[in-house]
């Protein structure tokens, strides 16, 4: 299993029946194809629907319906379409019960990067800013590290996406949650020691004392 | 009954260099495409462009983009059209980026008649920058400006030729606020239908926000 | 003709054609009556709709479709329904073209007083306070005066509905615009003389050098 | 999927003494008559009741003002109901007036997780008193506060087993915006459809904001 589907499998277990959440682009998109059994999720799309279903058919694509990320989708029976306006009171309301998204740098007081580096990279933060602070629940899932360099830091030094917005951090090494006392490793990939973990990420980790290995 | 059914060509007059310019449309997904492509032939110039995207370089607004007729943009992603990136880094275009619930909120209470939109979504980050924070009952909030434009362009699957109209799918986006907050506002109409064949239960756009209408399904 | 459908006759010359507007309850309400030809205009209904037709006839009334005041209506073809932040949207945003409603009170400067009557009536304000702030004109029609007392004041006494926002004033009497200088007589009913029409307004009227006659 | 559909007995038991609860409707047109109804046999008390007005005495949530359950009412309007205005009178009922848009606005806010309204109604009026103004680029506005319910009671004339709403006609009215600012929302269908039976671009209130559905035309 390569990593990318380790940490969405990962990901999925933490979605309850009755879920509506939004799924950023590319990693997070597969988290919907790996949901428990018998648990139901509603996804919801930014660019204005819910009920977002499975990819259309080669040739059955419909110009009219694509996601935020502007790839054919379809919706699924009982899903709605609505304006942005509407989009964004269900986001920034509350009414979001989790968002997971990949993040360029994320730190140990939740602060979240994910929308620029500046003089390379600007592509906008569209709707994360506003996922991230209306989610009931943020979950980043990405790599550990970017090319051998921390991204989980003591403190972020790109442009804040948010402050304090970050619940949960899953990557391929570890399940690590966002405390008022720090980064609390909660679950680890039985391939990696603590000390892996710990050599790969710069903030420093408070290893809980139930600390389990990740079941996928 | 004054008649709201023009030609694309009238249309893009009302367009000169210099206005604001609504567009909806979300990554191309659509954008009113044969106004914006007749206001490609034109050259109008120096727009200021507000929009959720800048779509892709070849696709609706990108070619606006592309064709160096924005002068400034007010978009929440630019991520999918490279020129947008290349000129913003060259000085060409001046680009505010707009978290996507703000932009979409500012663009509404334009056209609603208040006075701003207080948000927490960009609290701490440079979003904030040089913007008043408003503190009620002990949490902040960014105070975010009202956008307005000259004209807005949107996009309508099914309009009767009162203006009133209906979406398809997630066409619907930006459109529907974006018709409330222009001085002009130009819908280009899939299907033009007859006044009554919309069920007033099913209208998402009354047609008193619209002043014209272009017929693109007449067109193609 | 009575004095009502005077008022309402006038008031109605007032509106052009395309216009969005908006009728309070009663008198203004009668105004959709005595509309000139060639004028159509699209009534706003507080309440969620545009396009108030015609009452319905005896025994058609429908239980879902009411105005503002809870009276049953009908709804022309090219109407639409909407919520009720929708409905103020329009009102607030400046999406109406005239609003024409009664005071209890209207002074020199534009203020007006027409929602309550402290420790004797407190109706509430309804949609009246955003009508007369966002409606593009704020047409005032209503008897030029209360069982011999003046309505027409130099000072609003009653507590204000809003402030500097009436542009026209027709009552029996005459046709009054609120301008910076003060309130303008600009038409009078045949039937009477200015100075009629001043001794029954406690502000001083300015008379338009043109004063013309009421044409009904 | 978890059942939504539940019994107006069920709907009742949630609402508890001391309550706040929000009830669409437009001066009877139509409040949740079988939920209200209910309500009123039950007795309970101290409710703050949010509503546009308080209906006619003897219909819908006018029945909750003569029958002295409610403690505190937020309304634009009560001049329907003149047990409203006796027991404001006496001061058996503590009565806030808001200005109609502005209450839709305060209660859209609070849905959409804003921190007020910024309205130009109500300024220089005793609406004012007491609150901020805030001044924008000139000119002044009052700010208003978000405005949240435990529990919405709607109506809904085809509400599918999801929970998503269609309205009919005029009784649209405050119902959508209420779905989204109450921990708890519950409507009242006049008829209960099968999932897939609206269409998506047909839905006004998503079924994700509502959390119970009283079958009224089951009830019938």
């Amino acid at each position: 299993m390569d990593e990318k589907e380790y940490i969405a499998r990962r990901v999925a277990k933490e979605l309850n029946d009755g879920d509506v959440v939004n799924l950023g682009i590319g990693l997070p998109t597969m988290v919907a194809n790996f949901l428990p059994e018998g648990i139901e999720i509603t996804l919801q799309s930014e660019n204005g629907f819910l009920g977002i279903g499975p990819a259309p058919e080669k040739g059955q694509e419909d110009p009219y319906l694509v996601n935020a990320g502007g790839i054919p989708v379809t919706i699924n029976p009982g899903g709605a379409f609505f304006d942005s306006a509407e989009s964004f009171v269900i986001i920034r309301g509350g009414h979001v019960d989790a968002t997971v998204l990949g993040a360029l740098e994320v730190d140990e007081k939740g602060n979240l990067a994910n929308w620029m580096v500046p003089g390379k990279m600007v592509p906008g933060m569209g709707g994360a800013m506003d996922l991230v602070t209306g989610a009931k629940k943020v979950i980043v899932a990405m790599n550990h590290t970017a090319k051998g360099n921390h991204k989980i830091l003591k403190e972020c030094k790109l442009p804040l996406t948010a402050v304090h917005a970050v619940d949960l951090i899953i990557t391929e090494m570890g399940v690590m949650e966002v405390t008022d006392k720090g980064l609390v490793l909660k679950e680890i990939n039985p391939a990696f020691t603590v000390e892996d973990v710990q050599a790969a990420t710069e903030a420093i980790l408070i290893i809980a004392e139930d600390l389990r290995l990740i079941e996928i | 009954m004054k008649n709201k059914v023009i030609s694309v060509q009238e249309a893009v007059n009302m367009i000169q260099d210099g206005m604001t310019i609504m567009v909806g449309g979300f990554l191309g997904c659509k954008n009113p495409y044969v106004i914006v492509d007749a206001l490609v032939a034109k050259g109008v110039k120096d727009l200021t462009l507000i929009a959720n995207d800048t779509s892709f370089p070849e696709i609706g607004i990108g070619k606006l983009i592309v064709n160096k007729q924005v002068k400034k943009l007010i978009a929440s992603h630019i991520g999918t059209n490279k020129e947008t990136g290349n000129q913003m880094n060259s000085g060409e275009l001046e680009v505010e980026l707009v978290p996507q619930g703000t932009l979409a909120e500012r663009i509404r209470v334009a056209g609603a008649g208040l006075g701003g939109v207080l948000t927490p979504t960009g609290l701490g980050t440079i979003v904030a920058k040089g913007k008043d924070i408003i503190t009620i009952d002990g949490k902040e909030y960014l105070l975010e400006k009202p956008l307005k434009a000259d004209i807005a362009l949107i996009v309508g699957a099914k309009v009767d030729k009162k203006g009133n109209v209906r979406y398809a799918k997630a066409t619907r986006n930006f459109n529907p606020i974006m018709a409330t907050a222009a001085d002009i506002v130009i819908v280009e109409a899939d299907q033009v239908v007859e006044v009554g064949e919309i069920n007033p239960d099913d209208v998402i756009t009354p047609g008193i926000f619209v002043n014209f209408i272009v017929d693109a399904g007449g067109i193609s």
